[in-house]
C-alpha cells in the first residue's frame, strides 16, 4: 500500500517546506522525536540532531550536501537496546542501506522507527562544505542550481568543488525500503516536493497532515539518467583503480602509508565491533614479539599489521559494504579506501548476488552457506 | 639454493586432511618438504586472517585441507570454509594479489596419495609462479 | 510398442508377419472397443471380449500349456531377456515375452495361429538366460502340438504346415525324414574300405550306434558315420547299428507339433536296443542324443536302463583311455557348439578336450561360445517356414567363425554341418566345415 | 578411561565380522561398558568398506558419524583404539559351548607370519617382495605383494604374509629390521569367554563370470559394480575417474546391467540383493559428475529405490543427471573387435530385439552369503536359510535360533548401510540385554591437583622422540634438539627413544616435575597416536593435559621425506619451533561434564515404542512409555498375518503382556507429552492425561509415534463400496471367513499415494503387503483372479521369494507408467479397471469384484511434537534423523532418538530392529552416566562481544545462545563439539577456542615461514 503526495513549496524555499513538514510530523505526533541534520550556528557544518521540541527545527536542513557521519551508526545507538518512543530518522540512501545491514547484524531494530529517506544530491567533504557554505544560495542549504539539476536528473558540484568519491559513483541516490521518501529528482521543487510513502504510516501521515496526493511524472526518467551517468563514472573509476592497484607492489604503494589509526573502522557504519580485534590483546603483541620479527627478517615495519588490518577489515565487512565512503573521508593518510571497497565489494557481493541493504530477507553472506556453491573447489 | 623452493602453509582439519596426511606418512608416499602443516579441528575454524597473515608474511602458498562436502565431522564446517575462501580469494584477486596461491582442497582420511599429490602439484604450480612478491616487498 | 494384440482373427499365413503390421494400424484407440474385458460370473469361466466378440478366456489354456510344456510360465516377470536374445525374434510377430503374456492372458487363438511359434529355433538361448528358468522353446514345442491338434484344419492352408504334415506322415510311414527306403540306412557304409564287423544288429555289442536320419540319408553328411565307425573300430570298441530297424528318433515330430504321435517310433527304437542287449546308445546327432537322453524316458515315463552317450563324449573317453592316437594337425580350428548338445545338455568340455588333445592344433573360440554360442539356424524346423531367417543366422554364425581366422569349423551335429557348409559354399569361403568325428578320424594316427 | 566393574563378572561379547555392522555393534557395546572381542577372518578390520568412499543417498562417506561419541575418526580407528575392544584379526571361530551369558568360544588364529609385537609397519618387506597378486579389496584392479598390509589405513597395522602366494625367496626377511617376519609361525588356538555373540560376517558379491552372457572376465570393458565402485573411489589407481580397461580412456557411454546374480533362480539367487539399484544409481551419478558428457543407461526390471530419501535420489538421477533407465534386461554383451566397445542385446521400445553400443558396461552384481557362512553357522550352532544367510524367526530379526547368538547386517539379508547400522545396534541391544548388570563403569582416574600455571612465565620442555630410530634415521635429531634449546622460553630439551612407551612416559612425567616445566612439546609421531597417554603423563605430573603440543616429525616429516634428509631436518626444526611458539601461549582447559538423569521417556506405544521400552527395561533402565490412545499396540493391531509367517496378534499380545509386567516400565495411556525442558541428558517432561499433569525427569527420549495409512482420494475410494485399501481388505479377510464369498476378480493398484508429486517418496511396504494379501486370496480361493497393477515391484531382499510365489500361484502383474495410470470406473454394481498392458501394447479392461488400493504410509501430524522437542521434520513430514546413513536412530540433539514409522515407512520387523537399535543408542547414553564435553571449547570475552549473533547462527550444534538481557553469547559446553566455526564468524575475536586461540595460531605462522 503505497501513497504519493506533494508538499507545497512556497516561494521556492525547499528547505523551509521541509522544516515545515518535519515540524508537522512532530506536532501531529506522527513521531515523538526526529533525528535530522541541523546546521551549526557557525553555518559551516551540519550535524545529526535528535529533536523533540518542534521549535528546535529552525535550523534543520536535510538538504545540506555534507555527511559528517553515516547516520546508520547513530540509529544503531538509538535502537540497539530497543526503542520506546517513535523516532523519525532522516537518512540518505547509503545510510538507509547501512541501517538494514546493521539490523541484520542485530545492531539496530526498526521497531518504533519511522524512516524518512531523502533523495541525495551528493555531498562534499566536511572541509569543502565549510568553505562552500557561504556560496550556497540558501545559506548552508543546497544551491538552487543543484535542485534544478535534480529535476533533470543531473547534479553537478559547485564550480571548483568536487563531491566525495563515493557520491560521484553512487548509483543508489534514492533510499529504498523507507517509510517516507522525500523526492527531489524529477520534481519541480520550485512549487512542490514529492512524498512517496509506504504502509500504514503513509496513510497516517496523509491523514494527520492533510496532504494532497500527487506525483512527479518526470521522475523515473530523471533518475534513470542520473544513475546511468553514475554507473559510467563508477566503471571508469574502477578501471582507474585496477590500473593503479594491480599487483603487490602497487597495492603496497597505495597502502603503506596507513598509520593504523583505525579511523576508517570508526567511521564505517558496518564495522560494528565494540573494540576492533586489532586493538585487542590478539594484536597488542608483547614487546618481545616485535623484536622477534625484527630479528627474523632484520627489520620490522612499525606500526605493524597495517595491511593485515586493512585486508582483515575488508574480509570482515566487504560483503555488507554499502559504499558510503566514510572510511576514506575519515582517513588521515588519504588512502583510496572508497574505490578499494567499492571495487572489491561489487565483485564479492556479486558472488552471492547480494546487494547490501536491499532487503532484510536476504541472509548475510557471512552468516550462511549453500550446499552446492563454488563447485570449483574439489 | 639454486631453484626457488616455495614455502607452503597448510591448515589441515583434524579428521580428514590431517589424517590423510598421516596416511601419506604411514604409506611412505614421498612428497616435497615445502609444507608446514598446522592442525585445526575443522576448516570451518580457519580464520581468513591466518591466510592473509601467511601471505603477508611471505608464504608462497596456503593450503586449506578439509573433509569432502558432506563428510565434515561438524556437519558443514568445510562448506563454511569454502564460502570464506571464495570471499577471500575474490578480495585478493581484486587487489591484484594472486588468489591462486590459496588452495582449498577436499582430502579424506583415506586419501594419503591425494594429499601427497596435492602438495606435489602445489609445489610445482608455485614454482611456476615464482616467489610471493610480498615476501620481499613487505620485509622492507 | 510391442506387437499389439488386436481383435483381428489372425489367419495363418506364411507371410502373416507383414499382414500383422498392417492390421496393427487399424486397431481402434478407445479402450473399451479394442481391449479385453475380463468377466466372471460366480464360478463360471472368465470370458474375453475382443472387438465385441466374446470368447472364453480359457484359464485352462495356461494350465494346459504349462502342463504340456512343463514350464512354469506364470513365473515370468517380463525382464524381456528372452526377446532381447532370441535369434529369430525380429522375424516373429509376437516376441517370446509376448507369447508368455498371451498364454497368461489366455489369448489362445491368436497365439496358436501365429507364425511366432513356428519360428522358434529351439536353440534354448532363452531358457539358458531366463532368470525364472522358463524355456520358450519348450513353450513353443507345446504350442505347436496344440496348434496342430486344435487348429489343424485352419492351419492346413499354410505351406509350411503342409510340409510338416508331410514330413510327419513320412516319418510315421517310412520311419525316416526323407521318405527313403528305411532299409537303406547303412548305405553310407558301402564305400568304406572295410566295413566293421557286426555293423548291423550284432547282438551282445557293448554300444549301439544310433546313426540318425540326416547322416543316413544326406550324402553330404555320410562322412560322419563313416568316420565314426572307423574310429570305433580302430579303438576296438564293441558296437553295432540297427540298420533298417533304426527308426527316426522322433525329434522332428516333436518340432512339428506331432509329438503325440512319436510314441510308436520311440518304443520301437528302445525295444530294438534292448533286444540287442547293448548297454549304451551312442549318437553322432545331438538331436537324437537329446531325444534318447531326455524325451525317451519322459515320454515313455520310464528309465531306459541304457547309458546314452554322444560321440564327442565317447571320443573324449577313448582318448582318456589311450585307445586313440592322434597325430599333429597344424591347423587353426574353431568349434561350433550345437544347441542340442550345448545349452540343452551342458556338453561343452568333451569336444574341446578332444580338439585340445590334437598336437599342433591351434584352437580358437568364437566370440559367442559354449552357453552363449549362436545357433547355426538349423534348429526347430524353422527352415520349413522361413529359409531367409535361417540363411541370416547361419551367415551370422559363419562370420563369427571367420573372425577367428580358423581354417576349419568343427561341430558335432549333422544339421549344423549342413547349415554351415551351405553357408560356406554361399560365401565361397576357404574354410572347411567338419564334424568332430571326421576331424578326429583324419587326425588319427593309423599308421601302425 | 579407567573402568571398574559394576557387578563382578564383567560382560564380554564376541563380535564375528568387523565390517560396518561389526564395528557398529562393537563400538556401542564397548562404549556401554562391555568388553568386546572383534574377530574377523581377514587380516584387518573394515570389511568391504575400504572399497568405498561415497555412499548413497548422500554421495559422501561420512561413516565417521557412526561412532557413538562424536566427533570421531573413522570407526576403524575408533575400534582399534577403544580400550574395551580387542581386535582379533585373521581368526576364525571353531566352536561355541555353553549358555547365553556364559559361552566358551574356541578360536583359530591364523598365522600372519609377522610378529605383531615387533612389526613397526614400516613396509620395507612389501617393497622388497617380488610377488604380486590381486589385492582383495582392489576388486581385481590392483595388486598387492605376498607380504602386505590389506590397505594403507588397515588396522591392525601389522603386516601379513600370504603363504599361498609366497615363494619363500627370503627378500622380506633381509629387509625387516625388527626381525618381525617368522616363517615358522604356526596357527594357534585359544578360547575366550563371552556372554553373547553377534554374527556380522557380511555378504559377498556375486561372481559375475558365472553369468557368461555378460562377458565378464572375457571382455575388457565389462566391469562389476564392485570394480566400478573401486574405480570411482578417490583412493583408486585412477583417482576416482571412470576408465576403460582396454585403453584407460574415459567412457562416453556407460551401461549398467541390474540384477546380475539377483532375482535369478537359475543361479540360485532367487532373492533381491536390495542395494544394487541404489549403488548403480550412485555410481551413475558419480561417473556423470566426473565425466560430464557421459551418457548412461541403466537396464533393469524394476528400480528398487525403496529406502528413505531414495526415490528422490532416483528422480534426481533421472532429472538432474539425465541417466536413462530402461525396463529391459540384457541378453548378451558382445565385444567389438577393433574398438573394444560393447554391444548389449536389449529390446527397443516396441519390445523387439536391438543392439546398443557402449564404451563401458558395469554389471550390478548382487550379494550372497559370505563364503564361510556354512562353516561359521556350524561352528556357532545356528541355522541358515535356503540361500545360506542366517535364519531368524519372525518378529525377532536379530535372533538366530541359538539363544544368546545374534545376527545383523548383510549376513541376515542383503541390505544397505542404514539398515546395517540399525540391525547392528539392535543386535547389540540383544547382547546387552543378556549381559545386563555386568557392565564396567567408568571412573575418573586419580591425579594430583593441577598446578596453577597462569602466573608463571612459560617454561617449555621439548621432548624429541627418536621413535626407535624411525625418525632418527632420516632427521638429524641432535641438530633439532640443539635448535629447540635456543627457542624462546624453552627450559629443557631431551631426546627420548620412544615417547609412547612406559619408560618414555615416565621420563616425561618426572622431567616435568624436576624441571618445573609448565608447557610441553613432544616431537615425534602424529598427534593422533598416544595423545591420551601423553596427556595422562602431564596430568600425573600435575599439569593440565591441554598444555601439551605435538610436533609431527614422523608421519609428516621423516616418513615422507626419506630421500631428502637435509630438508627433512630443516622442516623438523621448523615444526618444533611452531609447536613451541604455540605451546608458550597454551592455557589450561577442561571438558565440562554433567550427570545424565537416569531413565528414558518413550513416546508412542506401538510396536516400536514397546520394543524400545522393553529393551531398555531389560538392560536395567526405567522407562516411561507414553501412548496417546487408551491401548497399546498402534498399527500392528490391524495386521493379522505376515509374509514371513508368525502370528502378529499373538506377538503383539505377548509384547503388551511383557510391557505391562515389567517393573521398570510405567505406561501412561491416553497421555500426551505437552512440554519438555532441560538439556541433553537431563530432561524434564510434562505428561498430560485427562486434565492431570505429571512431571517426569529422564536422561533420554525415544520418539516412536508411528505413522498412518494414506487415505486415498482417487480410484473411486470412498465412492464405491468395493474399492478398499489393503488394510481394509486384510481386516475384512481376517474378521470374516466368508468375506470373499462371491469375489472372484480382484485388481490391486500399487503406488496409490506414493511416488506422487505431493508424496514423492516410496512407501516401501505396499508391494509386499499387496503380495501378502494376493497370496492370502489365492490361498482362500485358488480360482480367484488377482491382478496387480504396479510401477516397480519393490519386494526387496527375501520378499522376492513371495513375489515369485505369487506369480506361481497365478497372480498376474501388469506394469504401468505414472503417465498412464489405471482408471477405475463404476459399471452398474461392478467395477472396471482400464489399464494399458505394456508387453502386448494392449489396452485392457478388467472387470473386478474388488479393487484394492495399495496405499502408502503417511506421517502423522508431527509438527507440534517436533517443535516441542526442537527436532526437525523432513520434507515429507517424517522425523529427520541426524544422518540418513549412519545415524538412522538418532536425532542430532544429544540424548534423543527415533524409531518406527515416524522415521520412514517400514515393515514391522524393520520397526522392531530400529526400535531395539534406538534403545541401544539410548542405553549407551544412560549407561555413560556422565556426559563429558570437549576440552577445546570456545570461551567468550564479554567485553568484546557485541551480540551480533553471527557465532550463534554458525554453530551447527546449537551450543551457543544469546543472553536474554545483554545478547552476549553464552556457551553450552556439553553441546559444543569444538569445531571453531564460531571463532571465525566473530569479527572481534570475542569468542575464541581453547587450544586454537588466534594468538597461538598466528604465533605458529610467525615462525612457520622462517
Amino acid at each position: 500500500m503505497s501513497v504519493k503526495a506533494v508538499l507545497e513549496v512556497k516561494e521556492g524555499d525547499v528547505v523551509a517546506a521541509l522544516r515545515e513538514f518535519l515540524r508537522r510530523l512532530l506536532e501531529a505526533k506522527v513521531v515523538d522525536a526526529l533525528l535530522v541534520p541541523v546546521e551549526l550556528p557557525s553555518g559551516d557544518a551540519v550535524v545529526q540532531t535528535l529533536i523533540k521540541d518542534p521549535d528546535k527545527l529552525a535550523n534543520a536542513n536535510p538538504l545540506a550536501p555534507v555527511m559528517m557521519v553515516n547516520s546508520a551508526k547513530l540509529v544503531s545507538n538509538l535502537t540497539r537496546r530497543g526503542n520506546r518512543e517513535r523516532v523519525g530518522v532522516v537518512l540518505k540512501s547509503c545510510e538507509m542501506r547501512a541501517l538494514f545491514e546493521l539490523v541484520k547484524l542485530q545492531q539496530a531494530t526498526l521497531d518504533n522507527l519511522v524512516t524518512l529517506g531523502i533523495d541525495c544530491l551528493g555531498s562534499y567533504e566536511a572541509t569543502q562544505y565549510a568553505e562552500l557554505a557561504g556560496e550556497l544560495d540558501d545559506g548552508a542549504g543546497s544551491s538552487a542550481d543543484q535542485l534544478r539539476g535534480a529535476r533533470e536528473g543531473q547534479v553537478v558540484p559547485m564550480d571548483g568543488y568536487e563531491f566525495r568519491v563515493a557520491c560521484q559513483i553512487c548509483e543508489h541516490p534514492i533510499a529504498s525500503n523507507v517509510d517516507v521518501n522525500i523526492g527531489l529528482f524529477g520534481v519541480d521543487t520550485e512549487t512542490a516536493i514529492l512524498l512517496e510513502m509506504e504502509g500504514e504510516i503513509g496513510q497516517e501521515i496523509v491523514e494527520k497532515l492533510g496532504l494532497q496526493e500527487g506525483d512527479a511524472p518526470g521522475r523515473e526518467e530523471a533518475v534513470a539518467k542520473l544513475v546511468s551517468g553514475r554507473e559510467r563514472a563508477r566503471d571508469e573509476a574502477f578501471a582507474r583503480f585496477h590500473e593503479t592497484v594491480k599487483d603487490t607492489s602497487s597495492l603496497l604503494a597505495q597502502f603503506s602509508t596507513c598509520i593504523a589509526c583505525h579511523n576508517c573502522a570508526q567511521a564505517c557504519p558496518i564495522c560494528y565491533c565494540k573494540e576492533c580485534i586489532f586493538e585487542t590483546d590478539t594484536f597488542r603483541h608483547p614487546s618481545d614479539r616485535y623484536l622477534l620479527w625484527a630479528d627474523r627478517k632484520g627489520a620490522a615495519r612499525m606500526p605493524s599489521d597495517t595491511l593485515l588490518f586493512q585486508l582483515t577489515r575488508m574480509n570482515h565487512m566487504v560483503t555488507s559494504c554499502v559504499g558510503c565512503g566514510m572510511c576514506e573521508s575519515a582517513c588521515p593518510s588519504d588512502l583510496p579506501l572508497t574505490l578499494m571497497f567499492r571495487a572489491v565489494g561489487d565483485k564479492v557481493q556479486e558472488l552471492f548476488d547480494y546487494l547490501p541493504g536491499a532487503s532484510l530477507e536476504e541472509e548475510l553472506p557471512v552468516a550462511t552457506f549453500k550446499e552446492d556453491e563454488f563447485p570449483e573447489y574439489k | 639454493m639454486d631453484e626457488f623452493e616455495p614455502r607452503i602453509v597448510a591448515f589441515l582439519c583434524n579428521w580428514c586432511a590431517y589424517t590423510g596426511a598421516d596416511l601419506a606418512g604411514t604409506s611412505r608416499i614421498q612428497y616435497p618438504p615445502n609444507v608446514r602443516s598446522i592442525r585445526v579441528m575443522c576448516t570451518g575454524g580457519v580464520d581468513p586472517i591466518y591466510v592473509i597473515k601467511a601471505l603477508l608474511e611471505g608464504a608462497d602458498g596456503v593450503l586449506i585441507g578439509g573433509c569432502h562436502p558432506g563428510d565434515c565431522h561438524y556437519q558443514s564446517g568445510n562448506l563454511k570454509a569454502r564460502r570464506r575462501m571464495a570471499i577471500l580469494r575474490s578480495i585478493l584477486e581484486q587487489l591484484g594479489l594472486d588468489p591462486d596461491r590459496v588452495w582449498l582442497r577436499w582430502i579424506s582420511a583415506s586419501e594419503g596419495k591425494l594429499f601427497a599429490d596435492t602438495i606435489t602439484e602445489m609445489v610445482q604450480t608455485l614454482k611456476e609462479k615464482g616467489p610471493n612478491p610480498m615476501g620481499e616487498a613487505w620485509a622492507i | 510398442m510391442p506387437g499389439r494384440v488386436n481383435g483381428e482373427v489372425l489367419t495363418f499365413a506364411l507371410f502373416v508377419c507383414a499382414a500383422l503390421q498392417l492390421a496393427r494400424l487399424s486397431v481402434p484407440a478407445t479402450v473399451t472397443e479394442a481391449g479385453c474385458v475380463f468377466q466372471a460370473e460366480d464360478g463360471s469361466p472368465m470370458e474375453i471380449i475382443i472387438d465385441g466378440a466374446t470368447s472364453t478366456l480359457d484359464l485352462a489354456f495356461k494350465a494346459e500349456v504349462e502342463g504340456a510344456s512343463g514350464e512354469d510360465l506364470s513365473r515370468c516377470y517380463y525382464c524381456l531377456k528372452c526377446s532381447a536374445g532370441c535369434p529369430s525374434a525380429l522375424a516373429m510377430p509376437y516376441q517370446p515375452a509376448q507369447m508368455v503374456r498371451m498364454v497368461q492372458l489366455g489369448l489362445k487363438d491368436q497365439l496358436l495361429e501365429s507364425p511366432s511359434i513356428w519360428y522358434c529355433l529351439h536353440c534354448e538361448t532363452c531358457g539358458a538366460r531366463c532368470p525364472n528358468e522358463i524355456s520358450i522353446a519348450r513353450l513353443t514345442q507345446a504350442l505347436r502340438q496344440m496348434a496342430m491338434d486344435e487348429k489343424g484344419d485352419a492351419l492346413l492352408g499354410e505351406a509350411g504346415i503342409q510340409a510338416l504334415r508331410t514330413l510327419s506322415e513320412n516319418i510315421l510311414t517310412t520311419h525316416n525324414i526323407s521318405a527313403d527306403d528305411n532299409s537303406r540306412r547303412l548305405i553310407w557304409s558301402e564305400n568304406l574300405e572295410s566295413v566293421p564287423e557286426g555293423l548291423e544288429s550284432k547282438k551282445g555289442a557293448h554300444s549301439l550306434y544310433f546313426v540318425g536320419c540326416v547322416s543316413s540319408f544326406f550324402p553330404m553328411t555320410y562322412i560322419i558315420p563313416q568316420a565314426f565307425v572307423q574310429i570305433l573300430d580302430e579303438a576296438g570298441e564293441s558296437f553295432t547299428a540297427l540298420g533298417g530297424e533304426e527308426w527316426c528318433c522322433g525329434y522332428p515330430l516333436l518340432m512339428a507339433g506331432m509329438g503325440s504321435r512319436a510314441e510308436e517310433t520311440i518304443r520301437h527304437n528302445v525295444a530294438q536296443a534292448r533286444d540287442l542287449g547293448v548297454s549304451r546308445v551312442v549318437t553322432t546327432c545331438p538331436a537324437c542324443y537329446h531325444m534318447w537322453k531326455h524325451f525317451y524316458p519322459e515320454i515313455l515315463d520310464e528309465e531306459l536302463g541304457l547309458e546314452v552317450t554322444h560321440s564327442t563324449q565317447l571320443l573324449a573317453e577313448l582318448l582318456d583311455q589311450g585307445r586313440v592316437q592322434l597325430k599333429e594337425v597344424p591347423r587353426a580350428v574353431t568349434y561350433h557348439d550345437p544347441c542340442d548338445l550345448g545349452r540343452k545338455n551342458d556338453l561343452y568340455d568333451a569336444p574341446r578336450r578332444v580338439l585340445g588333445a590334437i598336437p599342433e592344433l591351434s584352437f580358437r573360440e568364437m566370440s559367442d561360445n559354449r552357453q552363449d554360442a549362436l545357433c547355426c539356424g538349423g534348429g526347430g524346423n524353422v527352415e520349413t517356414f522361413n529359409p531367409d531367417l535361417v540363411g541370416e543366422l547361419s551367415e551370422r554364425r559363419f562370420q563369427q567363425a571367420l573372425e577367428t581366422e580358423a581354417q576349419v569349423i568343427v561341430s558335432a551335429c549333422p544339421q549344423c554341418e549342413r547349415t554351415l557348409t551351405a553357408e560356406a559354399r554361399r560365401e565361397k569361403a576357404r574354410v572347411k566345415v567338419m564334424d568332430l568325428v571326421e576331424f578326429v578320424w583324419r587326425a588319427m594316427d593309423t599308421s601302425e | 578411561m579407567s573402568v571398574t566393574e559394576e557387578g563382578g563378572n564383567e560382560g564380554e561379547v564376541l563380535v564375528v565380522g568387523a565390517g560396518i555392522a561389526g564395528m557398529q555393534a562393537s563400538l556401542l557395546l564397548a562404549e556401554m561398558g562391555f568388553r568386546v572381542h572383534l574377530l574377523d577372518r581377514a587380516p584387518a578390520i573394515g570389511g568391504l568398506f575400504p572399497l568405498l568412499d561415497r555412499t548413497f543417498p548422500t554421495n559422501t562417506c561420512g561413516v565417521c558419524f557412526m561412532s557413538p561419541t562424536l566427533p570421531a575418526l573413522c570407526p576403524f580407528i575408533e575400534c582399534s583404539r577403544h580400550p574395551l575392544i580387542e581386535l582379533l584379526p585373521y581368526a576364525e571361530i571353531e566352536g561355541l559351548e555353553g549358555e547365553p551369558g556364559d559361552f566358551q568360544v574356541s578360536i583359530l588364529h591364523k598365522s600372519r607370519y609377522v610378529n605383531a609385537d615387533l612389526c613397526n609397519g614400516c613396509g620395507e618387506c612389501a617393497a622388497a617382495c617380488p610377488v604380486e597378486v590381486p589385492r582383495e579389496l582392489g576388486a581385481g584392479l590392483e595388486t598387492r605383494r605376498a607380504i602386505y598390509r590389506p590397505y594403507p589405513q588397515a588396522f591392525p597395522e601389522t603386516f601379513v604374509l600370504d603363504m599361498g602366494a609366497c615363494t619363500e625367496c627370503g627378500e622380506c626377511l633381509k629387509v625387516c629390521r625388527p626381525g618381525a617376519i617368522d616363517l615358522e609361525m604356526k596357527d594357534h588356538r585359544s578360547t575366550l569367554s563371552a556372554g553373547a555373540v553377534i554374527l556380522t560376517p557380511g555378504f559377498e558379491p556375486f561372481d559375475a563370470s558365472l553369468k557368461t552372457e555378460f562377458g565378464y572376465g572375457v571382455h575388457q570393458n565389462v566391469l562389476t559394480g564392485i570394480q566400478f565402485e573401486r574405480m570411482l573411489s578417490l583412493t583408486s589407481p585412477s583417482l576416482g575417474l571412470p576408465a576403460r580397461t582396454s585403453d584407460g580412456q574415459a567412457p562416453r557411454s556407460l551401461a549398467f546391467i541390474q540384477c546380475v546374480g539377483s532375482r535369478d533362480i537359475s543361479c540360485d539367487r532367487g532373492y533381491c540383493s536390495s542395494i544394487c539399484c541404489m549403488y548403480a544409481t550412485k555410481q551413475a551419478m558419480l561417473a556423470k559428475e566426473r565425466v560430464p558428457d557421459l551418457n548412461t543407461t541403466v537396464f533393469h526390471m524394476d528400480v528398487r529405490t525403496f529406502g528413505k530419501g531414495f526415490e528422490r535420489y532416483y528422480e534426481r538421477a533421472k532429472g538432474e543427471y539425465g541417466i536413462l533407465y530402461r525396463r529391459s534386461m540384457i541378453s548378451r554383451v558382445r565385444e567389438l573387435t577393433d574398438s573394444k566397445n560393447l554391444t548389449a542385446s536389449c529390446v527397443d521400445d516396441e519390445g523387439r530385439p536391438q543392439e546398443e553400443e557402449f564404451d563401458l558396461v558395469v554389471l550390478s552384481v548382487g550379494f550372497g552369503p559370505p563364503a564361510a557362512a556354512e562353516a561359521l553357522a556350524e561352528s556357532v550352532g545356528v541355522s541358515l536359510n535356503e540361500y545360506g544367510f542366517a535364519r531368524t524367526e519372525p518378529f525377532s530379526p536379530q535372533n538366530t535360533d541359538r539363544p544368546g547368538v545374534f545376527v545383523a547386517g548383510g549376513f541376515r539379508e542383503p541390505q544397505d548401510i542404514p539398515q546395517t547400522v540399525v540391525e547392528a545396534s539392535s543386535a547389540a541391544a540383544g547382547a546387552a540385554e543378556v549381559l545386563a548388570g555386568r557392565r564396567l563403569v567408568r571412573t575418573a582416574a586419580e591425579y594430583p591437583d593441577q598446578r596453577d600455571v597462569s602466573d608463571e612465565d612459560p617454561r617449555v620442555g621439548v621432548f624429541i622422540c627418536r621413535c626407535d630410530g624411525t625418525i632418527a634415521e632420516v632427521v638429524d635429531l641432535p641438530s633439532v634438539t640443539e635448535f629447540a634449546d635456543q627457542l624462546l622460553d624453552v627450559a629443557h630439551t631431551a631426546q627420548l627413544e620412544a615417547a609412547c612407551q612406559a619408560e618414555g612416559l615416565k621420563e616425561l612425567k618426572s622431567t616435568i616435575q624436576e624441571e618445573g616445566l609448565n608447557r610441553v612439546v613432544v616431537a615425534g609421531c602424529t598427534h593422533r597416536l598416544y595423545g591420551e597417554a601423553m596427556g595422562d603423563a602431564l596430568r600425573q605430573a600435575g599439569l593440565n593435559s591441554c598444555l601439551l603440543e605435538r610436533a609431527d616429525l614422523r608421519e609428516g616429516c621423516a616418513w615422507v621425506h626419506r630421500d631428502q634428509p637435509e630438508q627433512a631436518t630443516l622442516k623438523a626444526r621448523q615444526l618444533v619451533a611452531m609447536a613451541v611458539a604455540k605451546a608458550r601461549l597454551l592455557t589450561p582447559s577442561e571438558g565440562a561434564d554433567a550427570e545424565v538423569s537416569p531413565g528414558a521417556l518413550v513416546v508412542g506405544g506401538g510396536v516400536a515404542g514397546m520394543e524400545a521400552a522393553l529393551s531398555l527395561a531389560r538392560q536395567g533402565f526405567f522407562v516411561h512409555l507414553v501412548e496417546k490412545e487408551m491401548e497399546l499396540g498402534g498399527n500392528l493391531r490391524h495386521i493379522h498375518y505376515t509374509l514371513g509367517g508368525g502370528d502378529p496378534q499373538e506377538y503383539l499380545q505377548g509384547l503388551i503382556d511383557q510391557v505391562e509386567a515389567s517393573e521398570l516400565i510405567t505406561v501412561h495411556l491416553g497421555s500426551d507429552l505437552t512440554q519438555m525442558t532441560g538439556e541433553p541428558g537431563r530432561y524434564t517432561s510434562l505428561i498430560s492425561a485427562d486434565g492431570s499433569t505429571e512431571e517426569l525427569v529422564h536422561g533420554v527420549i525415544v520418539v516412536s509415534v508411528g505413522g498412518d495409512e494414506v487415505e486415498p482420494t482417487e480410484y473411486l475410494y470412498g465412492q464405491h463400496p468395493q474399492v478398499l485399501t489393503q488394510r481394509e481388505l486384510e481386516e475384512r479377510i481376517s474378521s470374516d471367513a466368508q468375506a470373499l464369498a462371491g469375489v472372484k476378480n480382484v485388481v490391486m493398484i500399487q503406488c496409490v499415494g506414493s511416488r506422487e508429486p505431493d508424496r514423492p517418496y516410496c512407501s516401501r511396504i505396499c508391494c509386499s503387503v499387496a503380495i501378502k494379501n494376493a497370496l492370502r486370496i489365492k490361498e482362500l480361493n485358488p480360482e480367484a483372479n488377482v491382478l496387480v497393477l504396479f510401477r516397480d515391484m519393490r519386494t526387496y531382499g527375501f520378499q522376492e521369494d513371495y513375489y515369485r510365489q505369487a506369480r506361481e500361484q497365478g497372480v498376474i502383474f501388469i506394469h504401468y507408467e505414472p503417465e498412464a495410470k489405471p482408471r477405475v470406473e463404476a459399471a452398474k454394481d461392478r467395477l472396471r479397471v482400464l489399464i494399458h498392458e505394456p508387453i502386448l501394447d494392449a489396452d485392457l479392461t478388467l472387470e473386478a469384484d474388488l479393487v484394492v488400493l495399495s496405499t502408502g504410509v503417511a506421517p502423522r501430524d508431527n509438527q507440534g511434537l517436533a517443535e516441542l522437542l526442537g527436532v526437525p521434520l523432513d520434507e515429507d513430514g517424517f522425523f529427520e534423523e541426524a544422518n540418513t546413513k549412519v545415524r538412522p536412530m538418532d536425532f542430532e540433539a544429544v540424548g534423543m532418538y527415533l524409531c518406527g514409522l515416524c522415521h520412514s515407512p517400514k515393515n514391522s520387523e524393520e520397526s522392531i530392529s530400529q526400535a531395539r537399535g534406538a534403545a541401544m543408542r539410548a542405553a549407551v547414553m544412560l549407561a555413560r552416566q556422565r556426559l563429558e564435553g570437549q576440552s577445546a571449547v570456545p570461551f567468550v570475552n564479554p567485553r568484546l562481544c557485541i551480540a551480533c549473533g553471527l557465532c550463534i547462527d554458525t554453530c551447527p550444534f546449537e551450543a551457543l545462545v544469546a543472553d536474554e538481557e545483554t545478547g552476549i553469547t553464552e556457551i553450552a559446553p556439553l553441546l559444543c563439539q569444538g569445531c571453531g566455526a564460531c571463532t571465525v564468524a566473530c569479527p572481534s575475536g570475542a569468542i575464541q577456542q581453547r587450544v586454537f586461540e588466534k594468538t597461538q595460531l598466528m604465533a605458529m605462522l610467525d615462525v612457520a615461514l622462517d
